[in-house]
């Protein structure tokens, strides 16, 4: 476990090519880090996460990606994900290849990842057309009963990437409120880079909170804020009005290109990011 | 519309109204977004104080003062009774067969009740790409009967959905039941012209009730296929004052705690 | 839910020829309950538990049980659990059928149970001779990899009894600490009753913490001190002396049925149970 | 024994120290009740300050002031960096490779490092039933390596377990690598005799180090199989002043904590 920068970080950690999940559900979405990868331009991803979110509308739409995993990928509560939606229905700004799933099917690939099993179980998928499309959902009989028992390859991430409240100095890292499947994604990747809103000297964790050990930790950055739009329990809410922004922004192929272009490309880090939004009267 | 005076309220109120009164206490109820939550809370509000909201972020029981924008907001974990992490109210609280009434939209229904939320045109080279089915596939197995809300239209209510999201009665006819899912299905499609319930035999969803002012015809005109109507056809009590008011009022606190810009601390 | 007394939760809720779970990893060990079903000389139980216990030994010695599950059958830290091998290996008193398993593969059986799977799997007992003695454990074949991956078929007790710190009025349960497969076996269960140290208006349950809602549970009884001579975090110690005492109590049939007759059959209930040991000099 | 005097410890301390010595700071340590935790936390007090120890019972980064008596003692979780649900030490924390070094005693041992903490005599109509596998079989499999602690006799160092409640190295010659599993296996059985390890090749347990007190001939003596010996046999270094000072003193911490009776607040 090291403290570093997000910078250093996504360099050190983040390869062209590399399966790559930024988790969080709709709480703690680790929007800072994801717009570094933006910032440093890598490409060939395959971008695994239940809810793409803006944050993958921004990473696809700025090319970073070539496949996508999922099982939600919409504006939540406002409509589309324009940038997802462009790049599966006309392929910009390159073709996107999918894993279609559920969030139980996602939720047990997860979980199975975590554990070290080569698969997930449920009950799901039953009388629909998404195992037509996605041939890695399959089954296994249940040696007990006969039963066909649907199936999930497990995720197993090159990098996953988690936004959290905080982190204590010798690295281990505090999740609290709403969990997604954060803890399952961190803990099934090879790499876990995790930035949070603070580090202190003592997490002050209350009994069987949810605590990321140091030893599981590849890096930790210190990015207050860097869950926004998205939010942290505890230090900012959900900033839906950037959501509804979001709709327009993305809707068109040079609004957007322009928007990651002054915001994104445009300054160094998260905070210059912030800045800049502030800077033009639409900051946080 | 017939000629029967517009009445006083919209069609996201009185779907909601009518939604929240086929809800009772104690009933153990999964939550979507949107009306499905808003109507949840009202009957929570008015005559099921002790129904259990589970929000597939994770939240069990929770009370919120005001109505969540996202799955996921701060309030529905402030007010839970619990909050676990999400592959657990997957397997240990739906899969469970726990719920009892499973709330789903989608763009498309068809006859069968079964949803598509997916794609429009071929999957491979899609019309239109909808955000996908997300928790629906398995709600739509597990919880004990399944209540869509979804504004009528040709397109929306189609014969036969282009890509199933979700599973409703599949062909009919029993093909449910011989899939072996043990949820009971779409018991219920609540619309902005009624509700429609599925037939028994044939499964295929019919005319049940109507609102005041609107026809059987109006109905029939906005289903893309030749829709049943039941030998009676019930006339849904239009939205009470206090249902309007408790209802409006939940609205008003929802835009004012989201009217107040969000400022990060630092 | 409701809240009752134990005598009436296990008289309701416990019937001769069911399948009993009572979890608790050490730590918040039910043993009022397993007293009272003692005391209520209910026959044919099968007992599931991943580690016996005093508690099993007391209640298989007193011919509560002829089938026991489980994965550990010991007096821990202090040698065996002497009611436990007089019944395997003598059928004292009466026979005992077992099925035994690993902590592993009981954890993955419960897990499978609170999801309502038929079976868990876990890349387990390789190399053992378990499957030889335990039929049950089985295989499947990973629809992906081709590896066998061991299965258990899932638990679904009748009837699962936990000890837990604290209840709300509306019977919503707290958990804090050690939680063993609690959680699991809890809602794996038809019916779950659970004592608690202390019954409160407001259960202060911090973020996360693992609560129990009052719709999953039957019935909560209060039973200050149910979990002795285990322990209650927050509440009092695990007896360590009691433990040894245990394993002069339990070497001799006479000697345990003595004790069992004074102290359990002798006694109204648990209050009745801690009074007449203090009257003997060797209460806690 | 030789005719070397008997040394000013006990043969419980002088395993304790040399298990200790084998595990490094930072490594991700399984421990079980008994000798081992004695051991893993000696480690931690003397060259491994950061030894990550995990008990079974769900206690992660545990530090305990007093050594356990059971699994579960409440200083387990009072002191560690995060206690999880005991399913979950099994998936995401043992099964999924995380463990550097599990440690596990039992009632027999063979030549091939197989453990047997189930029974004696046969299955069905057992001479004497031993507590059973508990969480063996699992920590046999996936941790690294196991350290074996056992006190020598040749009732339990036998030629072939009549049950193996977990695997070593099954009937040597690569078999364990044939089956599949992912762990090194048994790298160490650590006794009041000396250390014995797997030699290449066969897999079968020799003696590769002995105490000072103790000769090559009192080590084959006290096991049950024609013991290997290796081409050199290492003498253990006896315990240091400060090993033994800072083991007894964690020792008669433990007991003080413990010899205060409980009292239940009822």
């Amino acid at each position: 476990m090291a403290i570093t920068t997000l910078q250093a970080a996504i360099s050190a950690h983040v390869h062209d090519g590399d399966t790559v999940a930024l988790e969080g559900f709709t709480h703690l979405i680790p929007f800072a880090a994801g717009q570094e990868i933006i910032r440093q331009r890598r490409r060939g991803l395959h971008l695994i996460r239940m809810t793409p979110d803006l944050i993958y509308d921004q990473m696809i739409g700025a090319g970073c990606a070539e496949r996508l995993t999922f099982s939600w990928g919409g504006n939540p509560g406002v409509g589309s994900a324009h940038r997802v939606r462009d790049a599966i229905e006309k392929a910009w700004p390159g073709p996107l290849a999918i894993n279609e799933h559920s969030h139980a099917g996602m939720a047990a690939a997860y979980v199975a990842g975590a554990s070290r099993l080569p698969f997930g179980m449920l009950r799901g998928y039953t009388g629909t057309d998404l195992p037509g499309v996605n041939p890695t959902i399959r089954h296994v009989v249940c040696p007990y009963t006969g039963e066909h028992i649907a199936t999930v390859p497990a995720l197993n991430p090159d990098v996953t990437i988690l936004h959290a409240q905080k982190a204590d100095r010798a690295g281990n890292v505090l999740i609290s409120g709403i969990l997604g499947a954060q803890k399952e994604a961190g803990l099934a990747a090879h790499r876990l880079l995790v930035t949070v809103e603070e580090i202190v000297d003592d997490l002050g964790a209350p009994m069987n909170a949810v605590v990321l050990p140091s030893w599981v930790v590849t890096a930790v950055a210190c990015v207050p804020g860097g869950a926004w739009p998205s939010y942290a329990r505890g230090y900012y809410s959900r900033d839906n009005a950037f959501y509804i922004t979001w709709d327009e922004i993305s809707r068109d192929r040079a609004t957007f290109t322009a928007w990651i272009d002054r915001y994104v490309h445009g300054t160094d880090d998260f905070a210059g990011f912030i800045a800049a939004l502030r800077a033009d009267g639409v900051g946080p | 519309m017939s000629a029967v005076p517009r009445p006083q309220w919209t069609p996201d109120e009185m779907m909601t109204v009518t939604a929240a009164r086929m809800l009772w206490d104690r009933c153990v109820c999964f939550v979507g977004i949107g009306l499905p939550s808003a109507a949840a809370n009202l009957a929570r509000l008015l005559h099921a104080p002790d129904i259990v909201l589970i929000y597939e972020s994770g939240t069990i029981g929770t009370r919120p003062r005001v109505l969540p924008l996202s799955i996921g907001d701060g309030e529905l974990a402030d007010t839970a009774t619990t909050v676990v992490p999400l592959p657990e109210i997957f397997s240990y609280w739906l899969q469970s067969g726990r719920v009892d009434v499973g709330f789903l939209g989608a763009a498309q229904v068809d006859r069968f009740g079964n949803l598509n939320s997916t794609v429009i045109g071929p999957y491979d080279r899609p019309k239109t790409r909808l955000p996908g089915a997300g928790g629906a596939p398995e709600i739509a197995i597990h919880a004990r009967q399944v209540f869509v809300v979804l504004k009528q239209s040709a397109r929306s209510f189609v014969s036969e959905v282009a890509f199933k999201s979700s599973a409703g009665f599949l062909t009919g006819y029993g093909a449910r039941k011989a899939s072996g899912v043990p949820g009971g299905g779409p018991q219920a499609i609540i619309t902005d012209y009624g509700v429609m319930k599925p037939q028994a035999g044939s499964e295929e969803f019919e005319l049940v009730a109507r609102y005041e002012h609107v026809t059987v015809a109006d109905a029939i005109a906005a289903t893309g296929w030749p829709l049943q109507v039941a030998a009676t056809v019930d006339v849904l009590q239009p939205p009470t004052q206090d249902e309007l008011a408790v209802l409006r009022d939940l609205h008003r606190r929802t835009r004012e705690a989201n009217s107040r810009p969000v400022k990060l601390p630092v």
